[in-house]
């Protein structure tokens, strides 16, 4: 028969939400209910085994619940760090007709994509340093002209736009795309500067 | 239907036997339906009739068990229950079988021919060990039901994320990948303006008739090319949704025709 | 500073799914990564330490995970009264059958069971993440191979198909032939009618 305390942490373990002094009580059948006071002192016995302990017994508005205290933060936060996921198609393109076709608006991306521009993809860019705004184009509205950044050219290893291959050579780019790709694999991601063709 | 046979004999109370049920007993009229939709098909009836009975599964008795699921059938059948066409082909294999065995036994000897019990002898025990794995897999101690993943709060979701990387390539195949829509975008903008979806509603309407079908096929002109085509699908399908036309198939893969509806 | 154990604690309560090693190790900057065989040392002695709690450390197929054990049952699931966890029958026959015959089509395992396989079942299996297509049969119609995945043998609490109880053996599966035509040499067909009992 396990000890109060173990069913204790076991149900706010297993619980997704904070508990209530009530919710906690109704865990146990009737003939086996302990006592308000019994069930309050074996709460505080809990929280106090927790000292050094990569969790914490903490009473918020809605009840009792079993925290990760703050000091673990910093080990905590790199676990979501390690599962970035990868950007979506449309800021990827997004992304590639700025570089390309800088300075250009919004309009005029969701123009040649052919679907309005979800305001997150802009903000993202911006947040990650790699557009800007740098002016606005002289029509009814004056939209902001969108171009990259010299964190875009750093982030890519590139010296300058120049060095990417050229927009003319745009109908040959699934050659170059396999190209770089097949680079890419043979090289360290050190030698990102020799993925350029070599005729552009 | 005679279900007597299946009633086994409810108790023995100073040694009378009870034939009815006791009256504290209540079963709902509608639990049997609930018990014949328990069985998971044939095979799970067929040895449901044999551990009845604590019958050998290796010698079935096929007359009898013929007997007993036909009367279940019927029963289920007089219950409108629907009944899976597996258990029509159950009951003609379990017939074929009763008939075989009534053959002369020197043919089969010489024949060296399986008893005609076996293949089904087969297909009940295989069917029965995967019955019984899978209460094992039920009996295992599982997330939800016996164990609860531990999980504590945190303060707050750190937002800190790393971003994603990206490569070069990556981004040059999605230029490659927009440039290559936008061609397309452009072309069906211009041809837009000639075929338009609602002038070719229109079109396919003026030629359908009302009392007569017309083949599906007919309404596409092929000189029109692949965009005319399209179009005229997407006029076909508005014209359907807007329940101004009627599609028929005869049959799966026969040719389609269409009418007006009136 | 909190100890490794404490780290590794917070950690693993505040993951959302069982974590592998080489994830626990990369929550450490790479300055104070510990070695793999202290990181297994410490996980050992947080296992030993949650004796006689509420909260037990194992190891299933996708990684280590804290969990609230069986023992617990009683009074966590009173937490939640209408929780259903129950599969039906053919669920879990479906399910038995991908499990011992992986790969398998779903026409063999509609042969074994002897009735058609109803479309929620595949998609509900699927819909969990307890199986998956794994290939498709060289036959007419390339039937889809199932198969099942991490997040079954997780959420069974298993680290291996291996740990399954074994299939039942087919019982004189392979002698049924030979046991019958004993007995059809021995009786006559006479005799096989009389050993129907006389059901009545």
């Amino acid at each position: 028969m396990p000890t109060l305390k173990a069913i204790l942490e076991a149900v706010l373990l297993a619980a997704e939400e904070p508990l209530e002094l009530d919710r906690l009580l109704e865990v146990f059948p009737e003939s086996e209910r302990p006592r308000r006071e019994e069930l309050r002192a074996t709460l505080a016995e809990l929280a106090g085994s927790y000292e050094g302990r990569g969790v914490e017994l903490i009473e918020v508005a809605s009840g009792f619940r079993l925290q990760v205290p703050k000091t673990f933060s910093p080990w905590v936060s790199r676990l979501w760090e390690a599962r970035n996921s990868s950007y979506s198609r449309a800021l990827l393109e997004t992304l590639a007709l700025i570089v390309y076709r800088q300075p250009i608006t919004r309009g005029e991306i969701e123009a040649v994509r052919g679907v309005s521009l979800s305001g997150g993809i802009m903000k993202t860019l911006q947040e990650r340093g790699w557009i800007k705004v740098v002016g606005h184009r002289e029509v009814p509205g004056r939209p902001a002209l969108y171009a990259t950044t010299h964190a875009f050219l750093d982030y890519f290893n590139l010296k300058g736009l120049s060095e990417l291959p050229p927009l003319a050579a745009a109908r040959d780019l699934e050659h170059i795309g396999a190209e770089l790709d097949r680079r890419l694999l043979a090289a360290s991601s050190d030698s990102l500067t020799a993925t350029e063709p070599s005729d552009g | 239907m005679d279900t007597t046979t299946e009633l086994p004999l409810f108790a023995k109370l100073h040694g009378e036997p009870y034939t009815q049920l006791p009256r504290d007993l209540y079963i709902p009229p509608d639990a049997l339906e609930i018990f014949l939709e328990a069985f998971e098909g044939p095979l799970d009836l067929l040895l449901y009739l044999i551990r009845r009975q604590n019958l050998n599964i290796l010698d079935i008795p096929i007359a009898a068990i013929t007997r007993q699921y036909m009367d279940y059938l019927a029963l289920m059948q007089e219950l409108r229950l629907e009944l899976a066409a597996e258990y029509l082909v159950m009951a003609a294999w379990l017939a074929e079988i009763k008939s075989r065995l009534l053959l002369p036994s020197p043919a089969l000897v010489e024949a060296e021919e399986e008893d005609p019990r076996a293949e089904l002898v087969r297909r009940l025990q295989e069917y029965e060990r995967f019955q019984q794995a899978a209460q094992a897999l039920d009996a295992l101690p599982r997330l939800e039901r016996d164990l609860f993943p531990a999980k504590a709060q945190l303060i707050e979701r750190p937002l800190a994320r790393v971003p994603p990387p990206v490569s070069l390539a990556e981004l040059l195949d999605a230029l490659r990948d927009v440039l290559a829509r936008a061609e397309w975008v452009g072309r069906h903008q211009i041809q837009r303006e000639v075929l338009s979806v609602r002038e070719r509603m229109s079109q396919v309407l003026e030629r359908l008739d009302a009392l007569r079908f017309t083949p599906f096929t007919a309404l596409f002109r092929p000189e029109e090319g692949r965009m005319g085509v399209v179009v005229t699908l997407l006029a076909v399908l508005e014209l359907l949704r807007e329940a101004l036309l009627e599609l028929v198939q005869a049959e799966p893969f026969a040719p389609i025709h269409v009418r007006r509806r009136v």
